[in-house]
């Protein structure tokens, strides 16, 4: 256990004007963990998300990434803001994303949306970012769409994609906001199986969720989230069937 | 700078000359757009029909006046009508002599042409079924053209008319290449008058900015007014 | 056949000033769009107001106004300041500057429809879908990475249509620049049919180019829509 | 300073003092004299500045050229701006009317007379014919152009000017004697202007132009366009 | 029974290019017959309606209005057209069509759209039709939102409005494509309830449905439609109950 956990959150607070979204929010993710994060609609749970890679700038709160704490200043009009912009993008290639509504750049085909950053941020070669992506998209099962426009494919095609995308950054954690939910019912297996692929390589996974199956069986981590407070957390056996929180429980008892 | 604006505007003879100017831009303007309105209407329901050869020749017709400068259309007709055979002895030529009528006519035809294009889109919008239930009444061609595809076509009309109006004002400034003076050509020649081009032309250039702020006032209000039905509430 | 009574040279020769005069002054008017597109957007109210006045005014006052009072006063304006110069260092510090009619043309054609060109890039950026550009945060480009590689692409997409449109009207606007005195196609198309009392043989010729450029710029826009939708989904 | 090359402002067309030729090179009588002057200042021609005339003693001040060539009267209202050269030469106005229509300038209430905007034809029918409807125009070819058309009952001008522009045959001839009082509006002939502060240059142009006219240069050209004296 | 049948169709075929969509059909209403239309999707039911008031015109075949034969003509490329347009015209006022789509026209309002077809088409004065509509408008629910306009309202309420500007009309025979597929379920029962006045006063109305329930209980007469066939046709009890073709009962069945 000497190994540095690669993603470690402390305490992060984040409001929106008076509107206080997460109240003090911690997170260890440790290598090989998958983190299911649950929780009713405006829980907070995309908001802790893109704060995690400062799409969303926390209001008060730590991250660190692979032991390297990201550093904050204040600007002028008295808001939080990164230190150092380079740190923060070099940090992000290193958290990749894949977006409920896919996100895939529209005016490039697959292969070019996959060796986009590797080649413009990881300074990555041409011929190796190809090479690389053409087994991410075999192992995402589109090797034969690699040529196609994400406009030209289905959801779960291109939500695939988008998982290609982000395996090519190599990232140390993977984050995933709710990463089925745009997809038709019959559309989100072939996502799923794909997840579920990645969980048994032992990616490190953070993954937001409305899929309960998903989180129990794949998952080594649940996490609840309300009123953006952690109400309930743990490995999803005890979670799931155990709940000490009123609120999980009320939460679970309408699908089950 | 300061002496030159008051040896300017302190000179009432100025202020008579824009108002001069001003009355015949308002006077260009509004004809030729009351002109290019009537023509547009015939022909924008020409241009919308499904016939070749009525429609044709319409599309020639906007395609010219619109692909061309006005400068060169303004010039045609302006030089061109002298060349008429007979004119300056008709009784036509009183009317065509001043530079008002001639451009006046280059005007409304421009606008015409602009104008049409915009009804013809407004028209070919109309919802099919608006037009299906009016068949389904028992209302002919002309019913229909008159108390529902055109009211309609002109409501949604509005806000690209709205500008084809300001471009019409603005475009109006050349007037002043064929003699007209007009609130530029009142321009040009106080500019040459007293030398100032940055009193003379700023001048003006507000007098322009107040019309067209007052232009775009009278549509947001006849869009208020005009198109509520298009409003969500 | 192509002599036009001696003219016809100059006039190819006018011709070739007035596509000049066009190509430059989109050029100016597409930087100034960017930049005025930028600054509508930033988050710092001043370039916001600045731009504000800017397409304001520009859109408010007629293209010809701007030009008698751009071409007439900038020099003035510029080389009023060198005058003062000269008047306090007694003559010895003598630097003027020569604005030629062309250079005026570009100048103020270009800065007239920079602000046309504002708007169109400016609904452009703001058609660009906020997640593409997320994404593209979200792996870790620059800000200016985003923007070369995501941002300016798919905004060009939907400008394209405006961009189309101002270059059309751009096109014809040059004919004003034969009032202010430069001569290009329209300006000596027109002395000649002045002098030669024959208006048509001179003018109606000047319209076939224009409309001949409109109808090669309408195919090339064509062309160019078709590789800036590349990956959208033709309806 | 050391005058290489001169810029000049000139109004074209306006023959026969400066116009161009079909193949679009300027020409005409101030064109080659002023070459003459240019030549004996700086050993160069003039590097010519086309500019209309409502716009040409702005376009002095702002330095867009040197000095102004062009047929312009000396007269007090401008001597207030600008500087003057000797005058180097002299034409007297007159109106030109279609033959036969009895045009007569002492009688001119309610016809249309054409003047170029801001010259001192301008000046001098703005202020006395009252009666009459004043057409300006900003180049002389515009109003030739519409008194041929027949939008003109009557133009003003410069005298070789509305004689070389009309021609022969025009149909179109001088109504009326030459006008040239009161001289504080048509002056004392006409003159090249400068800038207020270029006097050096004022001096050196006024001193060329008594050393043309003295070697005779002045009268090879003057004879090339004009069958009359017109040297002041 | 002497009295003259308000709209008979004889034998109407028609084709759109080689497709045969209508291939004879033939339907007598009587006054105050409640004629309900139903039939799967690309039956036919909607181009059937549009033949009878000459939307789409016949390829062959009769429609009399009122005892009086529509003319028709030939035209110089050789397809079939009404003869006197003036005749269509009067026979369209006779049968008013409620659409699926309401076709409100937009930039009148609800009372405006009542008494356009009334002045302009049948002559009647202004303030005559003006009566009438607000009788009509307190029949269909409606008084109170005369002066909204279409874009105002919600979908019942605008198909109520529609039926009151058929209404006012006055016709013979009432037309109505799927009066209530294009609405929420919720709405549908405002709509239905108005219909069924209708029926109840003695109004001849030709339905095309989806509502089976509407069929069988409100209407007299039941016209299945297949393929361009009229496959079973009757009383409601009789079709609904015993269906002699296998088709309808095929129909039938999996929604019952
Ligand atoms: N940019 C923003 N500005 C203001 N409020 C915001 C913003 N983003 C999110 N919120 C608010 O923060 C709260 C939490 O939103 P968030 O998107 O994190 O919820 P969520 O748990 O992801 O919900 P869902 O399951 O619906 O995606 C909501 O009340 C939302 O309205
Ligand atoms: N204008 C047209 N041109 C060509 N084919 C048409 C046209 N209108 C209808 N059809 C065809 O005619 C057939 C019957 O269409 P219709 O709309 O009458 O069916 P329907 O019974 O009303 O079906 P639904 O219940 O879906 O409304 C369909 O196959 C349709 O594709
Ligand atoms: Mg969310
Ligand atoms: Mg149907």
């Amino acid at each position: 256990m000497s190994e540095v956990a690669p993603l470690i959150v402390k305490d992060v607070h984040k409001s929106f004007g008076s509107h206080e979204v997460l109240k003090g929010i911690s997170l260890e993710a440790k290598k090989g963990d998958v983190i299911s994060l649950i929780g009713s609609s405006g829980s907070g749970k995309s908001t802790f998300l893109r704060c995690i890679n400062l799409l969303e700038i926390p209001t008060s709160g730590d991250i660190q990434v692979h032991g390297e704490n990201i550093a904050f200043k204040t600007d002028k009009r008295g808001e939080r803001m990164p230190a150092n912009m380079r740190q923060v993008e070099l940090m992000r290639a290193r958290l990749s994303m894949v977006f409920q509504g896919f996100n895939l750049w529209s005016h490039m085909t697959v292969m070019e949306n996959i060796i986009e950053a590797p080649i413009h941020v990881l300074g990555v070669s041409k011929a190796e970012a190809i090479e690389r992506a053409e087994e991410h998209l075999n192992r995402v099962g589109l090797y034969d769409r690699k040529d196609y426009y994400p406009a030209h494919m289905s959801g779960g095609q291109q939500q695939r994609a988008a998982i290609a995308r982000a395996l090519a950054m190599n990232p140390e954690v993977m984050l995933f906001d709710e990463p089925t939910s745009a997809l038709d019912p019959e559309l989100v297996g072939e996502v799923l199986k794909v997840m579920r692929g990645l969980a048994e390589e032992g990616r490190t996974m953070i993954v937001v969720t409305h899929e309960m199956s998903f989180a129990k069986d794949v998952s080594n981590q649940v996490v609840y989230l309300h009123e953006g407070v952690i109400e309930e957390q743990g490995n999803p056996k005890s979670v799931f069937e155990n709940p000490s929180s009123e609120r999980m429980k009320q939460f679970l008892s309408p699908k089950y | 700078m300061f002496e030159s604006i008051i040896e300017i505007f302190g000179n009432p003879e100025t202020w008579a000359h824009y108002g001069d100017g001003l009355v015949k831009t308002v006077q260009l303007v509004v004809l030729s757009l009351i002109v290019g309105f009537v023509l547009a209407v015939p022909l924008a329901i020409m241009r919308a029909s499904e016939n070749k050869f009525i429609s044709g020749p319409v599309w020639v017709f906007t395609y010219v006046f619109r692909g061309t400068p006005l400068l060169i259309q303004l010039y045609m007709i302006y030089y061109g009508v002298t060349l008429i055979e007979g004119i300056q002895e008709s009784f036509w030529w009183e009317i065509f002599k001043r530079a008002f009528y001639p451009c006046l006519i280059a005007f409304s035809l421009n606008t015409a042409a602009y104008t049409t294009e915009i009804f013809r889109g407004a028209i070919l919008a109309t919802p099919r079924g608006e037009i299906e239930a009016a068949k389904a009444y028992g209302m002919g061609w002309g019913k229909r053209m008159a108390r529902i595809i055109l009211p309609s076509a002109f409501r949604r009309a509005i806000p690209a008319y709205s500008n084809e109006v300001i471009f019409m004002l603005h475009a109006s400034a050349i007037a002043s290449t064929v003699t007209i003076i007009d609130l530029t050509g009142a321009a040009r020649d106080i500019y040459a008058r007293y030398y100032s081009p940055f009193e003379a032309f700023i001048f003006v250039a507000l007098i322009y900015l107040a019309l067209t702020f007052c232009i775009l006032g009278v549509f947001k209000q006849l869009e208020k007014r005009m198109l509520g039905h298009l409003q969500p509430r | 056949m192509f002599d036009f009574e001696g003219y016809g040279p100059s006039i190819m020769g006018g011709a070739v000033v007035t596509i000049e005069l066009a190509a430059l002054s989109i050029i100016l008017a597409f930087t100034l769009g960017l930049i005025g597109a930028m600054a509508k957007m930033s988050k710092n109210p001043v370039p916001r107001a600045i731009a504000t006045f800017y397409t304001t005014l520009i859109r408010g006052v007629p293209d010809l106004v701007w030009m008698l009072l751009l071409f007439y006063g900038g020099q003035i304006m510029v080389n009023s300041f060198f005058n003062l110069l000269y008047d306090l260092s007694d003559g010895s510090i003598d630097i003027f500057f020569s604005f030629n009619e062309f250079l005026s043309g570009v100048l103020t054609i270009g800065f007239i429809f920079g602000a046309y060109m504002t708007e169109t890039f400016r609904g452009a950026f703001l058609a660009v879908d906020p997640g593409q550009i997320e994404a593209g945060k979200a792996y870790g480009m620059s800000g200016w990475q985003v923007f070369k590689r995501i941002s300016f692409p798919q905004m060009m997409r939907h400008a394209l249509p405006g961009i189309a449109n101002n270059w059309q009207v751009l096109l014809k606007t040059t004919a004003l620049v034969s009032i202010i005195g430069l001569a290009d196609m329209v300006r000596l198309a027109s002395e000649a049919a002045k002098t030669t009392g024959q208006p048509f043989k001179f003018l109606i010729p000047v319209a076939i180019v224009f409309l001949a450029i409109a109808a090669l710029s309408d195919v090339v826009f064509k062309r160019l829509n078709v590789k800036f939708s590349a990956g959208v989904i033709k309806g | 300073k050391d005058w290489d090359t001169i810029r000049v402002g000139v109004d074209a067309p306006y023959p026969p003092f400066e116009f161009k030729a079909p193949d679009g090179t300027l020409t005409g009588f101030e064109i080659e004299l002023g070459n003459e002057v240019c030549k004996e200042i700086s050993g160069n021609d003039c590097e010519w500045v086309i500019q209309a005339w409502d716009g040409i003693i702005p376009g002095l001040l702002a330095r867009k050229y040197d000095m102004i060539f062009s047929s312009m009267s000396i007269n007090e209202e401008r001597a207030k701006r600008v500087l003057f050269s000797e005058p180097y030469y002299t034409t007297p106005s007159a109106f030109f009317a279609p033959d036969g229509s009895g045009f007569d300038p002492a009688n001119s209430s309610g016809k249309r007379i054409g003047a170029q905007r801001a010259t001192i034809q301008d000046t001098y029918v703005t202020e006395f014919l009252k009666d009459a409807e004043i057409v300006r125009y900003t180049t002389a070819d515009d109003m030739v152009v519409d008194l041929k058309g027949g939008r003109l009952d009557a133009m003003f001008v410069d005298a070789p000017v509305g004689i070389e522009m009309l021609g022969e045959g025009s149909g179109i001839s001088q109504a009326g004697e030459y006008v040239k009082e009161p001289t504080r509006i048509f002056g004392e002939g006409v003159g090249a202007a400068f800038r207020k502060r270029d006097a050096e240059l004022e001096e050196k142009v006024s001193a060329a132009l008594s050393k043309i006219k003295a070697d005779g240069r002045y009268d090879v050209i003057m004879k090339k366009y004009f069958d009359f004296d017109i040297k002041l």
